[in-house]
Order: structure tokens, then sequence, then C-alpha cells
């Protein structure tokens, strides 16, 4: 069934771009070492010559500066070789140029590069939320919807009122308390205030299939609870989850944007968020480096664009009337 | 066109677009409808019944249209009229009634809302006579007028389709189409709604077309009845007289279809296999996979409607019409 | 008597309104509920839709606990069950037919793999060559041949008289006693509903089954039953054989139903039906009778007690004072 | 009646789980919190952190329960603390300075963009055949897409930096009179840019939603019925079509409202407009701890009220709510 439902997502012409976009973006995530020119925190280039055997002590032989940007220096490393190291230097906040086709940031780094590494800190932590979330509210939404009782009515209340309490302040309160190592800190937070939503969409649609006929049906022949939870409710929710997961993917992608925009976040990882708060950080408008906080919101707004394409088809599969006639 | 008749189909084709393909759900249907008269129509789900009804209203939308043929009413070609010209056509000459009152019930405005709106689009009158026409007619069909503050949601079913009923008949159409109009009630409301129609049918002199599954009703009720298969018609003709001696088989079948009453209990038939989908119609007679009396040529000519005796039609090989 | 295969003593079932302000106001879906169906039998349940029919079939499928009264299967109390071995005991007993053959089929499963569900769970088939000799057997028993062409198909690419075919193919597969059809045919196309009614006829002959038809079509009843039971607003009002209680109805409520069903034979526009309405609120269902509202011919005790059953003679019951 | 009572007791519940949220949070951090505050805070002078001691109320020897109350207590009163970066201003003193210009700014954009995003919303669904209709709402889902304070960023690098025909940043020009005419004349200007941000991102949800249950409900029944009528065109698109189809939206509006206010604090952030965005920018890089939560408490609140009110729009817009039957 999950075949049969991408084979549909796959002749909708929207939801096949929507896939195709994010499969691109899933690829320079994986191959991001591969693709990046530089390390993404880098600020010079070095490169280093063997001159000649030596058995004497390890010593500086000469050092020199050549112009501003450039270091020159001949030494022995062990009591066997003589080396020549030239350390290059990247050029701060640059514009783009044959080296560095997006330019470099106010530490120097290759924004090109970060940018490619990047997408792998925001699509992870978007598609890790949407997973966790996901999970969450699917389990919360199985478990008050079909058992029923106080359980559900604990659970619909806590998500009613989770539901209304302002996400996004209340994510900068939480953020400043957490202290910020990787970005595991990030996903939780995201995922503590994405969850109620879906929730309670997903409660709703467990709540109108459990009473289908052919759930009452299967529960007249015999079948397990766990059986008609997963095997008969379940697959008949495939659209729905699948919307709700990519909603959340896009809503965390630009909220650890917005996060990491702020400083809330972890300033030291590198990620779209990152490059536009250090951006704004070093003014980068007022320079008009349009080069340094254009393309990572660009970037962040076609991953979305996949997402909310994805979506589109979904819901034209499910919902008939919006299908174009 | 005949000297009395309100509303004539002349080779009707219509249908609506789907990923598929065309379904063609009306197809060459030409039908005659008398001033008073009470015709029926019935045929099973998806046979192009309901295409039909919202053909004459001109109330096909999206991906629906008519594709050819001519419904002339009171004398007037009303397939080539623009939207403004239609408009005074729908509702003070021919109204509707849908099968549930509480889709076709706007749920936000009162009924009063409703009712008034209608009398207000078409004539020139104060609000508050247009309430009082309103009130009149909820009396009518046996409501309250006080009823008129209600919402549908506050209304039982059997009232909201009475409100429907009243709605449909304040501007005094000369025609009523009715589809389904009491397939969701229960059997007792169903019957006094009945009466009712017949009750405001000598009132008011109205002409009705009854759309319905069930031919068990039609029979005690319509005037004339005409049977629909698959998009097309394949008998007409008074409806006692198609009821005590159907010609076509699938109206044989179908008078064999429904346990009675009264009389002997006996083994009934029913008709094997599943309608045709419209998509793409078996060729010949369309009936003919389900029929157990269709020969060779049946499945390679389509029936035309012919007269068998005066007033009955018959579109089948075997009972006395000619063919293509 | 020891014929009896099922029986019902004034079982109850009230819904509990859900939400705070609804605390403590209940739906009186079936009220006093008593009959019995013997070996073999057909019982006719009939009433409009609010009559407590079909939850009449749903607390005796167990799938609702009822409010309070005894369900006897075989002379033995039942209900709730205590463990799932007793649930599956009863279910390999009792099986249910559904209304909509539409929702009644998941549409995320093919054909085999719904009915291949009872066959596993009741443990019938000793290796897969059975199950498949199995499978093919219960879908040409309901006249679904070649049953390899719809083993694989899923249900959308069935008609609607082919799902119900299915259904109740798979209600047969556990080989029950007892079938419960909630109005099998009312969601079926005309021509094709008395298809289906004489497969279920004839399936229970050969199968022994005793059947609980559920409808609102008098005439259907008459067709498929030898007995039949009229429920309004959650009461049964009147019970007895099947010709006699339609040839001489002798509850108000009973004759309204028989006035107002379509009779194409009888050739003639009926008088008007005496009575007006519609069934009465179930969260507070009428005082006494729960006709009296609408009957034509209600006194002053109508509205003041609850009518008991009274046994008008040849197995035919009736709840009214006036009899 | 019973519908807005029970609309008004989860309002005061949500009121009040948020400043538990407000009194937990920092005791719920791992360790001592008074210890790791001024981890937190190296080099604070010793006044400040007694004053941060006393706002968590981390410096009595009350109790857990007795702490809570007390906090309760407080802050029903008005009285959110001292805060730290603007040492000794209370909190609520520093935040009537900043809430008129989020107010205005904030309150006029979502009505307007939800006016705007619902006629368009309206219109697109009328006309969903057209170029343009899908045009319109493929362009305003991209815009979606975007962060809000990328957008923000992207029309002060256009209008600000390039075209140089807005301020860059701040509420007013500091030249002028406070009050005059120049003065005001510079409120405006400031605010345009924030303003067609905020408006221009938020558009986009309600087009989408309205859109999508127009189509619904243009399917529905009683609009084959309401043409049936003959009623005029315009009638059966706001009375019939129009109506019923923003209940949703009404309801949409309530929940989304806390996601527009938290975009639009953002951008408050970005053109450094002072209102309660900017005011919580400056709090976290200030670790401001006391002044951080306040505002989150006040824009709770506001959120709250919001969504009461469409509650009540709820009710009045639709008769089955008004029954109780839905």
């Amino acid at each position: 069934m999950i075949r049969d439902f991408f084979k549909t997502l796959i002749k909708n012409k929207k939801s096949l771009s929507g896939l195709v976009l994010l499969g691109f973006f899933i690829l320079v995530a994986l191959f991001a070492p591969l693709l990046a020119p530089y390390p993404p925190k880098t600020d010079r280039v070095e490169h280093t010559t063997l001159l000649e055997e030596n058995k004497g002590d390890p010593e500086v032989l000469s050092e020199e500066t050549e112009g501003q940007n450039r270091e020159k220096s001949v030494y022995t490393v062990t009591i066997t070789q003589k080396y020549e190291k030239t350390t290059e230097y990247f050029p701060t906040r640059a514009k783009p140029s044959k080296d560095h086709i997006l330019g470099t940031n106010h530490a120097g780094n290759d924004l090109f590069s970060q940018i490619i590494m990047g997408t792998r800190v925001s699509l992870f932590v978007g598609l890790a939320t949407g997973l966790f979330v996901t999970f969450i509210s699917l389990s919360l939404a199985l478990l008050s919807g079909y058992l029923g009782g106080i359980l559900d009515d604990v659970i619909s209340f806590v998500t009613n009122v989770f539901l209304v309490i302002p996400g996004l302040p209340l994510m900068i309160v939480i953020g400043t308390y957490v202290p910020m190592h990787g970005v595991l800190p990030i996903i939780l937070i995201l995922s503590l205030t994405s969850w109620p939503y879906p929730t309670r969409l997903l409660r709703s649609q467990v709540l109108t299939l459990k009473n289908r006929d052919f759930v009452r049906a299967s529960k007249m022949i015999g079948e397990r609870t766990s059986f008609l939870i997963f095997r008969e409710i379940l697959p008949n929710m495939i659209s729905i989850v699948m919307s709700e997961f990519f909603t959340v993917s896009l809503s965390a992608i630009l909220g650890e944007a917005t996060l990491e925009f702020i400083g809330v976040g972890n300033i030291t990882v590198v990620s779209w968020g990152t490059i536009l708060y250090w951006a704004q950080a070093n003014g980068a408008i007022l320079m008009g480096a349009w080069w340094w906080f254009l393309p990572p919101g660009l970037l962040i707004a076609l991953t979305g664009t996949a997402f909310v394409l994805i979506n589109f088809g979904i819901d034209e599969i499910s919902n008939p009337r919006l299908r174009k006639r | 066109m005949h000297a009395d008749a309100i509303l004539e189909l002349r080779n009707l084709k219509a249908g609506y677009a789907t990923n598929a393909g065309f379904v063609r759900a009306v197809d060459d249907v030409s039908l005659t409808l008398h001033r008073g008269e009470f015709l029926g129509i019935a045929g099973e789900s998806g046979c192009g019944k309901s295409t039909l009804a919202y053909s004459i209203m001109r109330l096909l939308r999206d991906n629906a249209r008519i594709e050819s043929g001519s419904i002339i009413f009171d004398g007037t070609d009303i397939t080539s009229l623009d939207e403004k010209a239609m408009n005074e056509y729908r509702w003070t000459r021919m109204a509707m009634v849908f099968q549930s009152a509480m889709n076709a019930l706007n749920p936000v405005l009162s009924v009063e809302e409703q009712l008034v709106d209608a009398v207000l689009a078409h004539k020139q009158v104060t609000r508050a006579d247009a309430k009082k026409t309103a009130m009149e007619m909820l009396e009518l069909v046996d409501i309250n007028a006080e009823r008129i503050a209600s919402y549908p949601h506050q209304l039982s079913g059997g009232m909201r389709q009475r409100v429907m009923i009243a709605m449909a008949l304040l501007l005094k159409p000369d025609l009523l189409i009715m589809d389904e109009p009491t397939t969701a009630l229960d059997v007792v409301v169903q019957r006094s709604i009945l009466q009712k129609i017949e009750e405001l049918r000598h009132i008011f002199g109205f002409s009705v077309i009854f759309i319905t599954h069930d031919l068990s009703l039609l029979v005690e009720i319509s005037d004339s009845l005409a049977i629909m298969y698959a998009g097309k018609i394949c008998e007409y003709g008074p409806s006692r007289e198609v009821y005590a001696s159907p010609d076509h088989p699938y109206t044989k079948g179908l008078m064999n279809a429904f346990p009675t009453l009264t009389g002997p209990i006996s083994r009934m038939g029913g008709i094997e296999g599943q309608a045709p989908s419209l998509l793409s119609p078996p060729p010949g007679c369309r009936f003919a996979p389900r029929c157990n009396v269709a020969i060779d040529a049946c499945t390679k000519e389509v029936p035309l409607l012919q007269v068998t005796s005066p007033g009955r039609l018959c579109a089948c090989r075997l009972c006395g019409g000619n063919h293509e | 008597m020891n014929n009896v295969i099922l029986e019902l003593k004034h079982v109850s079932k009230h819904f509990a309104l859900s939400g705070l302000r609804n605390i403590s106001k209940v739906v009186h879906a079936m009220d006093d509920v008593s009959f019995f169906l013997n070996k073999g039998e057909s019982l006719a349940l009939v009433g409009e839709s609010g009559s407590g029919k079909t939850t009449t079939a749903s607390v005796i499928a167990g799938m609702y606990e009822k409010t309070s009264g005894e369900i006897y299967l075989d002379g033995q109390p039942v209900l709730p069950f205590k463990t799932r071995e007793a649930s599956l005991r009863y279910k390999k007993k009792v099986q249910m037919i559904f209304q909509d053959p539409f929702a009644s089929l998941n549409p995320t499963h093919t054909i085999r793999s719904i009915l291949e569900r009872p066959f596993l769970i009741h443990k019938l088939a000793g290796s897969t060559r059975e199950l498949e000799a199995m499978l093919c057997d219960s879908l040409e028993m309901v006249g679904l041949s070649p049953a390899k062409e719809y083993l694989h198909r899923f249900p959308h690419e069935l008609s609607g008289g082919q799902r119900q075919r299915v259904n109740i193919a798979r209600t047969f597969a556990v080989s029950p006693e007892i079938i419960l059809a909630d109005e099998p045919t009312s969601m079926l196309d005309v021509s094709i509903r008395i298809g289906i009614m004489n497969m279920m006829l004839d399936l229970k002959e050969k199968k022994h089954v005793s059947f609980l038809y559920i409808t609102h079509d008098l005439a259907g009843a008459r067709y498929m039953s030898t007995r039949i039971a009229v429920m309004y607003a959650g009461m049964i009002m009147e019970i007895g054989p099947t010709e006699e209680v339609i040839a001489n109805a002798v509850h108000p409520y009973v004759q309204l139903l028989k006035a107002s069903a379509p009779a194409p034979q009888e050739g003639v526009r009926k008088a008007a039906i005496p009575a007006k309405g519609e069934i009465p609120s179930l969260v507070h269902p009428p005082s006494g009778c729960r006709f009296h509202t609408r009957c034509p011919y209600a006194k002053k005790i109508c509205s003041e007690e609850v009518p008991a059953m009274r046994d008008i003679g040849n197995g035919h019951f009736v709840r009214c004072v006036l009899v | 009646m019973k519908y807005l009572a029970r609309k008004f007791g989860m309002l005061i519940f949500t009121l009040f789980v948020s400043m538990s949220i407000n009194f937990f949070l920092p005791r719920l951090m791992p360790g001592d919190p008074a210890k790791a505050l001024m981890d937190r805070m190296e080099g604070v002078e010793a006044e400040k952190l007694e004053s941060v001691r006393a706002a968590f109320g981390l410096d009595t020897k009350d109790s857990l329960p007795v702490q809570y109350g007390k906090y309760l207590l407080n802050t029903v009163k008005g009285d959110l603390g001292i805060s730290l970066s603007r040492f000794p201003m209370p909190v609520s003193s520093v935040l009537a300075s900043a809430l008129p210009w989020t107010i205005g700014l904030m309150g006029l954009c979502t009505i307007i963009g939800f006016s705007i995003g619902t006629l368009l919303g309206i219109w697109a669904a009328w006309k969903r055949q057209t170029k343009l209709a899908s045009f319109t709402v493929g362009f305003f889902t991209f815009i979606r897409s975007f962060p809000y304070f990328w957008l923000g960023l992207f029309l002060i690098y256009i209008f600000s930096f390039k075209l140089k025909v807005f301020p860059l940043g701040g509420a007013f020009s500091v030249d002028q009179t406070r009050g005059s005419a120049g003065w005001w004349l510079s409120v405006v200007q400031h605010g345009i840019l924030p303003a067609f941000t905020i408006t221009l991102s938020s558009i986009g949800a309600w087009l989408l939603m309205m859109r999508n249950n127009m189509i619904n409900v243009l399917a529905e029944e009683f609009i084959t019925l309401a043409i049936a009528k003959g009623l005029p065109m315009q009638r059966i698109r706001l009375m019939y079509a129009a109506r019923n189809a923003i209940l949703p939206s009404v309801t949409g509006f309530a929940m989304s409202f806390g996601f527009i206010v938290g975009g639009g604090l953002i951008t408050e952030m970005v053109f450094a407009y002072p209102g309660m965005g900017y005011m919580l920018y400056q709090a976290v890089n200030a670790k401001d701890y006391p002044l951080m939560q306040a505002i989150f408490l006040i824009i709770a609140a506001s959120v709250l009220v919001a969504n009461f009110l469409a509650d009540i729009a709820i009710m009045l817009l639709d008769p089955r709510v008004r029954d109780g039957a839905k």
C-alpha cells in the first residue's frame, strides 16, 4: 500500500516535481563533503612541499611575508625532512569570484562550502523533527483516538492547551535556557512546540476510521486490537500522515533557521540559519553583501517549496474536489 | 411540439469529463412532458437520471456539460440561453427538490433568509411581503409558520424536506423536478411527503418529473413512467400499463425484483450481473450482457425507442421496435 | 424449548453522551428488548432509522456492552466476554453482515488478505493448500467465480453487489450458527438486491444457520423471514409469525408502517395515512408508550405507563394497552 | 452561553499553564538553578545577581509550592520582576514602552493580511481555472516558504540599501519632535517595510486556507440549489459560499495567530523596530531572563485573548455552534 501511495505521488505533476527537488537536496546533503570546494570552517589553504632530507635538529630556516595575505616559511620538521609550506589566507567579506563563487564571510570562510554543508544540518533537523513529531503525534493520536475514555479526554485536553500557546516565543525562551551541544537540543525544542496540531488532526482521522464498518467487521471476526490499529486503521492514514510529516518538516526548517538567526541555537554549527546569523551580526546588508544572506534564504524557500509541492500532490490525491478538472 | 407540452427533450446528450475520459451519462434522450403530468423516471445509481435532471435546470457545473440536443421548455430551447436569460426560467418557471435537504440547505442561513432569497431574486416585492409569501407556503407544507426563524440543523429530516418543497413552490413554477426527494427519509415520513406533493399538485397544477431508483413508489404515484438504463431510456408509457405488462426485459426484471406485502410469496428473480460502465458502454443494446433473452444481433445493433402500442415506447428489438 | 439458539431477556442499551455538558444524559437506544431466535429460523427485525434495530444487532454481536438484561446462547448466558478465548468462541458462532458494502471492506487490502483472516484467526486451515481451497470455496459459494479472478483484486475494483458477496463470504467463513444481517441490501441497486436475498436464503438452508435479518423494508422482511419483530424508538412493539403480523397488524405503529410501504400491486392510490411526525428523541423518550405522541388512538393511560408485552396467541405479542 | 463559558475556562486554564511553564522552566535546568544562572552570567554585579534570585524566588527558603503560589500571585498583580539589562527598571515598565509599537504594527498587519488573504482566497477559488489565479496561489505558496526574517532582510536590502526609499530600521526619526506631524510621518515611513513584510508573508496562509475551503464549499449541494434558485452570482459567492468557507478560516485565524505574532516578532528584530519582538531579541542577547519570560507571557496572553475573540466570532457566524450542535 505504501508502494501504491508513492506510485500515485509520482504520477501527480506537482508532487513529482517536489520529490525531485527534495531528492536533489538530499543528494547534496549526502555528498556535501565531496561537493564543497573547501572545509566550511577554514579560512586558508596550505600547500606543503618537501624540499630536502636533513639530518639536523628541527628548525625554522626562513620566514618571510609576501604581501598582505601570504607568509612563507622554510623549516625542518623532523630530523630527516625539510618542507616548504605556503599558507594562503582567504580574503574576508569577499565578493563572489572564481575561487569563491559565493564569496567569503567575515572570518574568511568560503560561503559556497558553508551553504553546501549547511544543507546537511537544515535538512537533517527538518526531517528528524518531522519524523520524531510524526511518530509522537501518531502514537498519541492512536492511543487517544482508538482507546478513547479518560486517556482520550486527557490527551485531547492537553493537546488543546498547547495548541494555543504561541510556539515561537516559547521556543526562544526554552532555547536560551537549554545548553546547545550539537543539533539535538534544537530538534527537541522544535518538536516540543510542533506536536499538538498534527496530534489533533491525526486523532480526528483515527476517530473516523475507527467507526468505519471494515474495522467493526474485522473486530467481529475476532481480530486483536493491535491488528485493528496497525493493519486496518494505519494503512488508511498514509496520506494524512505523510502530509503531516512534510508540513512539520517544513516548519522545523523554518523554525531552525529562525532560532539560529536570533542566536538562540548553536552558533558554532554551520547551517543556513547560522550563516544568516553571522551575516546579520556582521552587517552584511549595510555592506551590500547580498551573496552572504540571499542564497541561504532562497535555499530554505526552495526546500520549503519542495515540501509544499509534495503536499499539494497528496491533497489532490486524497481530496478529489481539489483535483484540476 | 405538442400543444400541451411543457417540456420536450430532443436527442439530449450530456455527461462529465473524468481522468479516464468522457462519461456520457445522458445519451440521446428524447422525452415529452405534458402540462400537469406527473412523470416518473426510474433507474439505478449511475444510469444518468440525476445528470438528466441537472441538465434540464442547466445546473451542470465544472467538468459536466450538455453536449448536444435541445431542451424545449414552453416553446423555448433553453440550451441556447445565456446565464442571465436562464435565470429568468430558474425557480420562476421550473424548480427543483434535491435528495438531501440537509446538504441542499445552507447551514448558516435561517429558513427565512433562504426562502426570502428565492422570492427577492425574481420579484420586485418588499422583504416583508416576501416573508409573508414564505410563511404561507410553510403552512401549506404543514410547518408552523413560526418555524421560519429556524436554522436547518434545528429541523428534523422530514421537516427539512418540507422546507425544500415549500421553497420550490414559492414562485408557483410550471415544472417541479424532484431528484430522489424521499430516498433519505423513513418510510412513514416518505409517505406523508408524497401525499403532500399530490395535494399541492392539485392546488397549483404544476408538472412533476420525479426521479428515483424505487420503481415500486413510482408505479403508485406517477402518470407516466420512463425507465432509464445506462444513459438511455429503454421503456416509456403510462405507469399502470408499464407495471401491468412491461415490454423491455430490463423492466420485466425490475418488476420481478420487489418483494410485496400481499399475495403469495414466490421466489423472485431480479437481474444478474451489473450495470455497464458509461465510460465504455457495450456495443449494441446496453442491456444485452445482462439480458436472458438476448440474441446475437442485440450485441451488434443499438435498438431505437419505438412505439409498440399507442402511448408506449420500448427500445428492444424483441418487443416489436425497429433498429439501426 | 431446546430449539432456541439465541435469547434476549429484557436487554437495554443506553449510550452516555460525551462532553461535560451532557454528563448524566443518555440515549435510550434499546430498552427492555426480549425475543428469541430458533435454530435454522429467520427472524426479521424491522424498524425505521433510530428505532434501535442496529444497536440490537451490535449488542448481540458483542460490539457494545449491554446496559442491563441477559443474552443467552444455547441456554448459556454470554457477554461480556471474560477472555479472548470466550470472545473467539462466541464469534465462531455469531457473525454479522454489515450494511455498507463500500465501507465494510478495507480499501487497502486485497480480497485475499481480507478473506483469509477468519480462517487464520480461528485456525481453520491446516496448510496453505487447504487455506487456498477454502478461500476459493467460500468465494464460489457466494457466486464469485472463478474465485482466482477475485482473490488478488482490491475492493474498489468490485461492484457494490460483488463487495457485499465478499462480505457474506467472510461471515460464512467460520461456519457460524447465527448470522446478524444488518440491512445487507439497502445500499445496493434494486436489480441486484433480490439476487443477494436469494443467495442468503439458499445459504441459510444449506448451512443450517439462523438469521436475524434487520431491515426497514416490511416487504423485504416478509420475503426473508418466518417471524417478524417491529421496533420503534428502542422498543419492540409487536412480534409474531410474519404472515400474521403483516396481514393482521395490531399495533397502531405497525399498521402505520404497513400503510406507508409502497405497494404497486394494489393499483389505487391509498388514503391518507393517519399519523404524522417522526421518531422522537431518544435522549428524552416520551413517557409511557413511546408511540403515543404520534398515535391516532392514544388515550391518557398511554402517556402514563409503559405497556407490557401482551400475548395475543399463536406466538404473537403486542406492546399496546389498547389491545 | 455554555459554549462561551467553556471557552473562557479554557482561556484561563491555558494562561495558568503558560505561567507555570514560566515558573518551572528555570527550575527544570539541571543542578542548582541559582548556580546555573550564575554560571551563565559571569561577571554580573552582586546586586544584579540578587535581583535575579529574587525574581525567580530563589532567595527565599520557602518551599516550592509556596514559591509557586507567590509567583502566581505576583504575576496576576502585574509584578513581573526586575529587568537585568535595564537594571533596576521593573520589567512591567520596560514592556510598557514596547507594547504600543507592537500592537500598532502587528494588529494592523494581522487584520490587513487576513482580509487581503481571505478575499484573494475567495477570488482564487471562484476563478480557479484561470492562469492568473493559479499564478497567485503559486506565488504566495512560494513566499510562504521563506522565513519572515529573511523576507525582511531582502526588502531592507532592496528598498533601504539599494533604492534608499525607506529607512534601514527603527520606528521613528530621532530628529523630529515626538508627536509632531513630521514625527508621525516618520513613524509611517518606518512602519511601511516591516508592515509589508508581515502582511506579505501572512497573506499566503489565509489565501490557501480560504481557497481550499471555498473549493470544498462550492462543490456542496446548497450552492447548486442557490444557482437553481437563480440568485445573483454575487449573493451566491458571498452569502452561500464565502459565509460557510470562512468558518474554518476564523478558527484557523485563532490558531495561526500565535504563529503570525511569532513571525512578526522576528520581523521586528530585523528592522530593529522597538516593539516586543526587538525587545525579546535584546533580552535574549543580554540573557535578561526576567524580561524574556515576561515577554513570552504577554504574547501568550494576547494570543489567548485573540483566540477567545475568534471563538466569539465563530459563535456569531455559525448557528450550529450557538446551539451546541457542532
